[in-house]
């Protein structure tokens, strides 16, 4: 009968201190998933825990994570986007077309690749908020037109930044002189962050929780759902154009047809960060953590050399138990 | 009143119950006794633990400690299902209806009629069900997806669904919050007839018109604890709602005459809609409240939802201070300062996973709370804090979600959403769905500040008692159509009633008196 | 807004040659395509290019070749993910009188009238041995493979290992990992094994996507030492090893492939009779010969 | 502001001849979609109406036609499924394992792969129902398991059927004789109208909308919920074995890594032909349009030669239109 039984008052968003301290208590615990399974690779491989390998795992997080955060805000929304992933290969072909065949400038061109993510968004905004297509159909609709474009702008060959010096530095550099603490993860903290407050603080963020939590009495309370969720849309495309831009400065080109499959991933972080994909649930520390799980299962159980077929059979154990113990943890509070 | 009260030995008996809740003892030490064949009626204000009590014995919560008996032998219901082989069949205060499925599909949910093991018998569940809704003579088509009832007549599904496990005890959470007067009879004829020498109902209501009419004895609860329980012949109203509220409640007069020196704040011209109303004209002046009157179906929801472009409208116009207005979704007729609280609160008002901050500031955020883009909880704190204080609103925090509170509670938060967006015009539908006595009356003092400020109100009812109190004009609808416009001196039980029931469709000499040509 | 009725390349009324590769976004298919496409306009013959997106869709390449046939080309040029899989359909063609061409690797049936392909064990080896003289025949390597399943990727394996077992005992070979071709998954990975083998001598990457993810991942970790060695080619690996990162890839020469797919198509379709197998050449390159005329004929960018 | 309309009313399943007919005509409109895109491919290109295409479009509709009927109840029933991709694979491989590696007779194997998918389905259901891990952690968790266990159990190469003789005629052999039909197809359209009938008209099929329309009221209606959501997740769970024995006897081997991304595709279908991944609402025969409306659309890009790139952008226009034009017709209803 859990169905109906009665649930631990789950908060979604700010206001009031002692309501703040519970919310962070329950992503502490969130967290303490991930401080196990650390501890646990730290014991089973020395190589594991050393300051290289944990800036590895945070460059490795960056991508997904960057994708993680806009469709955050879609699936809080009650929304689902599978068009991230080759989105965001549209988006660094882009960006390899505004600096490399257009010649733009970085502080021009880095910025229209980005706002070209927003236009994707907006798209599929528009698809579902005033087509009243399924999300899930009109960015698969989307997934599959980015894919094609991507190879069609590019021509199906990957576009090198050479031409554009400093590109890989948004990726690669190392903005704290001295230490090797690469860009991408600053990039991915400061979005974080600004996100974040957006998704407690601002009205964006407030109207993402009503509709995903209830779009009718949302609408009847006087707020233009329509144009509010296609902002939401589109705000979220602000976040597969950056990671667009951030997978191509890493990787020094725009390779056209990776990014089929990063989608899953991005909503499996989303997912495991205790968002709910039924909507009006869910938070941006959530995210990076449920991202931070997946990059950090990956890399211990490749450090520890366990073959790769069984690698996957163990993530998806450990997943499935990580979830299942923070679920009960939370019952518990 | 039924007169069976010489069965005295208890069917029911509950004692020293306690449950709690995170951050909310809802039950203490509660006591309740329902004698074989009478009707239990249970009273108490919003939050007092009705609901609760009823979800323990009907196997939903579990008790955290007490005492069960049915029929002398003690039980704890461990699931629904559990409860009802026990006999023991609730109505709940909110639907429990698969909204998909058919009105039989429904009914017999969990017991359809097979042939085999694996498949159904469809035939034979529309046959049961029709034979049982002829049975409890209740006008529902079988076939017709309950998602597409009426709030009433999911009612009814919900009653024909409880009474099909021919239970020895029914208990009926607020079930005649959404019926209207004609409604309320058949209900009340249903459960006298269900009323035998082996059976009881616990029968729960916050109006105490109907308790006089069908109770036999009243158990009043306050704040989760155990009152006292009287006998409905020999208590009074006033009795009963003093120990009730714990305090004294005066009930206001009815207000003054028509205004028809203010003016003309909406106008509504020739209205039609594809799926029910027909030519429906009326006006609102500021400061007035305008009752809506009708039976079940009549159109009243529709006339509001139109209103603030919920639904499409056909044709018709609107003008607001004189100037048409084109309204084409809520959002257009939140910015021109028209609200519509819905009938419905679980489908249209409330953001149950969000707390009760959130959802009294919902409205207003943009307008109120926010500066560049941001929202300021504090304010937004400071108000909902303050309609929580002025409307009695029961909840342990500010941060309590939505779900968690009594169903009175979360009317409550609804009603505060629109009063704090500081509309010009509110369109209330059933304001005071199962709120209580007590808060009823703060709630018709809210709505008479605000009419006194100058803001009209347009109050759908199917409260004739409430239309009358507190209407400056009553509009009457039937089948679509605005049949009269009453004066509030001219407003009485039986012209609206009679008004209400006009025919046209139907019966020419009705549409004679409403001067209209109908048919071919 | 799209390419109307025509196929990617090629005139108008000559023979048409369907072919069905086994992929379509890489950077080797594209190169094979740029060789068939050449060839087909050359020779005034029209050429069809499809592939499915990734060599684990042997469904999705049945269908497209189902799809191909129906079309009735003069000739099929194929480069079958399962070879088995698809002998009901070189059944149809035969039946239909289609010359069928396997190219990249070899089909075990007797349908096709060719096979142009590159020797991928072969090649690997090759790798191997380069790899090995650079560390002087010791030390730990490690494989960063494009994928576990696919003929290519079992075979730029296996070479490799083989060769490794029966040449060069002093060198310990680390389990291979699959990074799926993607650059990214394929740096995380060599980040990865960096660290946990601080001895790490060297790395082999079966394919282009692999080797820009272990070179991306080589230069992230920023580990000295660690001696690459890539297959195919591309902008990206050409410049590494221009630049000293990588010490050399082998190569398979796919616009060649490309060409002598359609020649070879073209040959049998005029009843020419072909040798049993066609070999398009494999070659190592490195910074010493990657300016090479005849190597870089070879690569692609 | 549909989001707070009334809506056009839709009827789930039958009852009434009234609403069958309308329910069908719903189809038939759904159905509409699919004979434009057939007449215009028909028309566009010589190759396209021949007897020989439509039995390969149907050929290539039935494993990704069979996994989605099995996930068109799980997705009613308000879930998802995201293993039956990788799952597939896994239960050609365990088809393989019993067949070849086991020696097993075909009476025998194949009962026993079937079976297998439904244990995959079994434990998804336990996960979700019991563990109460959200349907889309839990089948992704199952995701990487199945991939994973099927590279092990086949040790990364294929195992082929050549010594189970008759099996690949499962797939590819002609029931009908003289008669070119592959029995895959007569599979497809056995199993969908069995699937379609259970859906309609068993009691699994009832508590398949219910649950999905309204778990709780469901629940307080004394069904065992969980117990029937773990019955509808092994239900559809033998269709994940269906489609593996399906496709290893198309391909006349278990290739353990064909598998991943045909649980999109699958959805996709599902979602296309109507059924809404908020539960409570669906059809067998909108499951089979959508899939079929995918396979078409495919065949015919291909055949018209269209240009690879553009396949896909012109794949998710269609898409897009199609549904919206669905919907637009549905409201007039
Ligand atoms: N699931 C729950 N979680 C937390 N608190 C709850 C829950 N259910 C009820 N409560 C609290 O228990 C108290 C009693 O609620 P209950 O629903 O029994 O009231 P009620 O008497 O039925 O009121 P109403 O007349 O408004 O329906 C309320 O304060 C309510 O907020
Ligand atoms: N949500 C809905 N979905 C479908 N039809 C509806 C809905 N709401 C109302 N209707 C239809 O509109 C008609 C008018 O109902 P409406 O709710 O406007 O009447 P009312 O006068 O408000 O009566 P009450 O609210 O007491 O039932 C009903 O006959 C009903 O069939
Ligand atoms: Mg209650
Ligand atoms: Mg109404």
């Amino acid at each position: 009968m859990a169905a109906v039984k009665t649930q631990a008052p789950e908060r979604a968003q700010g206001g009031g201190i002692a309501g703040a301290l519970k919310g962070s208590l329950q992503q502490l615990l969130a967290f303490a998933s991930l401080i196990v399974i650390a501890a646990f690779f730290s014991f089973a491989s020395p190589y594991f825990f050393s300051y290289g390998n944990f800036t590895a795992i945070l460059f490795s997080t960056v991508v997904i994570g960057t994708l993680a955060i806009g469709t955050t805000f879609v699936i809080i929304a009650g929304g689902i986007d599978l068009s991230i992933g080759t989105g965001m290969a549209l988006c660094a072909v882009m960006s390899g077309v505004f600096l490399v065949k257009l010649g733009l400038p970085l502080w021009l061109g880095v910025p229209a690749a980005v706002l070209f993510g927003g236009l994707i968004g907006l798209v599929n905004g528009i698809n579902v908020a005033l087509l009243k297509i399924p999300p899930f159909i009109a960015t698969l609709a989307m997934m599959l037109v980015a894919e094609g474009l991507a190879l069609v702008l590019s021509d199906s060959t990957p576009i090198y930044f050479t031409e554009a010096p400093g590109y890989t530095e948004i990726s690669t550099g190392n903005l704290i002189p001295g230490v090797n603490f690469p860009n991408a993860v600053l990039v991915l903290l400061v979005v974080a962050l600004i996100a974040g407050v957006l998704l407690r603080k601002s009205v964006l963020g407030r109207y993402t929780y009503s509709i995903g939590s209830n779009e009718e009495a949302t609408a009847l309370s006087g707020i233009d759902v329509r144009r509010w969720k296609i902002a939401i849309y589109a705000f979220a495309g602000l976040f597969i154009g950056l990671a667009g831009v951030l997978i191509s400065a890493r990787l020094g080109s725009a390779q056209p047809a990776t990014g089929m499959g990063y989608e899953l991933q991005a909503i499996a972080a989303v997912v495991i960060g205790g968002t709910s994909l039924s909507g009006g649930k869910g938070s941006i520390v959530g995210t990076l953590i449920g991202a931070l799980i997946i990059s950090v299962l990956n890399n211990g159980l490749q450090i520890m050399s366990i073959p790769q077929e069984w690698q996957n059979v163990i993530l998806g154990c450990v997943i499935l138990v990580a979830v299942y113990t923070d679920r009960i943890r939370k019952k518990e509070l | 009143m039924t007169g069976v009260t010489t069965m005295t030995e208890p069917l029911l008996e509950v004692e020293g119950v306690d449950k709690s809740f995170p951050g909310v003892r809802a039950l203490h030490d509660m006591r309740l006794e329902l004698r074989a064949g009478e009707v239990l009626a249970l009273v108490g204000e919003n939050g007092a633990g009705k609901s609760t009590l009823m979800k323990l014995l009907s196997g939903i919560h579990t008790a955290d400690t007490g005492m069960f008996r049915l029929g002398g032998e003690s039980f704890e219901a461990t699931s629904p299902r559990h409860a009802q082989e026990l006999g023991i069949s609730i109505i709940h205060q909110e639907f429990n209806l698969v909204p998909h499925l058919t009105v039989a599909q429904n009914v017999f949910i969990g017991r359809e009629p097979r042939r085999g093991r694996l498949l159904l018998d469809e035939r034979r569940l529309n046959a049961d069900t029709t034979r049982l809704l002829e049975r409890l003579g209740l006008p529902l088509d079988p076939r017709a997806v309950v998602g597409e009832l009426t709030v009433a007549n999911q009612q009814m599904v919900e009653i024909a669904k409880a009474l099909s496990y021919e239970p020895r005890v029914l208990i009926m959470d607020e079930p005649t919050a959404a019926l209207n007067d004609a409604e309320v009879a058949t209900l009340h004829e249903l459960i006298r007839r269900f009323v035998l020498p082996h059976t009881g109902v616990i029968y729960i209501s916050h109006r105490m018109e109907e308790i006089k009419r069908i109770a036999d004895r009243v158990t009043v609860i306050r704040d989760g604890e155990y009152i006292d329980t009287l006998d409905v012949a020999s208590a009074t109203t006033a009795e009963i709602i003093a120990l009730m509220v714990g305090r004294a409640i005066d009930t206001g007069a009815r207000p003054q005459g028509v205004r028809a020196d203010r003016d003309v704040v909406l106008g509504i011209d020739g209205l039609n809609t594809k799926a029910l109303l027909k030519n429906v004209t009326f006006d609102l002046r500021e400061g007035e409240i305008l009752g809506f009157a009708g039976l079940m179906g009549a159109g009243r929801t529709e006339v509001g939802r139109a209103l603030v472009g919920a639904d499409r409208i056909d044709s018709g116009t609107i003008t607001l201070h004189g100037k048409p207005v084109r309204i084409g979704n809520p959002a257009d007729a939140a910015r021109h300062g028209i609200g519509y609280l819905s009938e419905d609160r679980k489908r249209f008002g409330l953001l149950l996973d969000q707390d009760v901050r959130a959802n009294i500031a919902l409205g207003a955020l943009r307008d109120q709370f926010t500066r560049g883009g941001f929202v300021r909880d504090r304010d937004a704190r400071a108000t909902a804090q303050s309609y929580v204080g002025t409307l009695r609103i029961k909840t342990p925090s500010l941060e309590q979600t939505a779900k968690h509170l009594s169903g009175g509670n979360q009317q409550k938060v609804v009603i505060a959403k629109w009063l704090a967006k500081n509309c010009d015009v509110l369109v209330f539908d059933e304001p005071t769905r199962g709120i209580d006595v007590g808060a009823k009356e703060e709630i018709y003092q809210l709505l008479n500040e605000l009419a006194a400020q100058g803001k009209s109100i347009i109050m759908i009812s199917s409260e004739l008692p409430e239309i009358l109190r507190m209407s400056h004009r009553v509009v009457v609808m039937s089948e679509g159509r605005v049949t009269r416009v009453l004066d509030a001196d001219e407003a009485n039980q039986e012209t609206i009633m009679h008004y209400a029931t006009l025919r046209p469709d139907e019966n020419p000499d009705d549409a004679a008196e409403l001067g209209i040509r109908t048919g071919s | 807004a799209c390419g109307s009725d025509g196929g990617s390349g090629g005139g108008g009324d000559g023979p048409f040659i369907a072919i069905v590769s086994k992929g379509f976004q890489h950077q080797f298919w594209q190169a094979v395509k740029q060789g068939a496409e050449e060839e087909a306009a050359a020779r005034g013959a029209r050429v069809t290019f499809v592939g499915p997106a990734t060599e684990q869709e042997v469904e999705e390449q049945m269908n497209m070749l189902t799809n191909e046939l129906a079309k009735s080309p003069q000739a099929v040029g194929f480069a079958a993910l399962d070879s088995r899989a698809a002998a009901p359909l070189l059944q149809q063609a035969q039946s239909q009188n289609i010359p069928v061409i396997a190219f990249d690797s070899g089909v075990e049936s007797e349908v096709p009238v060719t096979t142009v392909a590159t020797d991928n064990k072969a090649a690997a080896a090759e790798a191997a041995k380069h790899l090995s003289e650079q560390l002087g025949g010791k030390g730990k390597v490690a494989l960063v493979v494009h994928d576990q399943t696919s003929r290519s990727g079992i075979d730029r394996r296996d070479g490799f290992l083989e060769w490794m077992k029966e040449n060069a005992p002093g060198i310990t070979v680390l389990q291979p990992q699959y990074g799926g071709g993607d650059q990214l998954e394929s740096a995380n990975i060599t980040k990865s094994i960096i660290s946990a083998n601080p001895d790490l001598k060297g790395i082999y990457a079966s394919n282009e996507g692999s080797a820009i993810g272990v070179i991306k991942g080589v230069q992230e970790s920023g580990r000295q030492g660690v001696t690459v060695v890539g297959f195919d080619s591309g902008k990206a690996q050409i410049d590494a090893i221009k630049s000293g990162v990588m010490a050399g890839a082998v190569t398979q020469d796919p616009i060649d492939m490309g060409r002598k797919l359609v020649d070879s198509a073209i040959k049998a379709i005029d009843g020419e009779q072909l040798p049993k197998t066609i070999d398009t050449n494999f070659y190592w390159y490195d910074k010493s010969n990657v300016d090479d005329p005849k190597i870089k004929a070879t690569l692609y960018e």
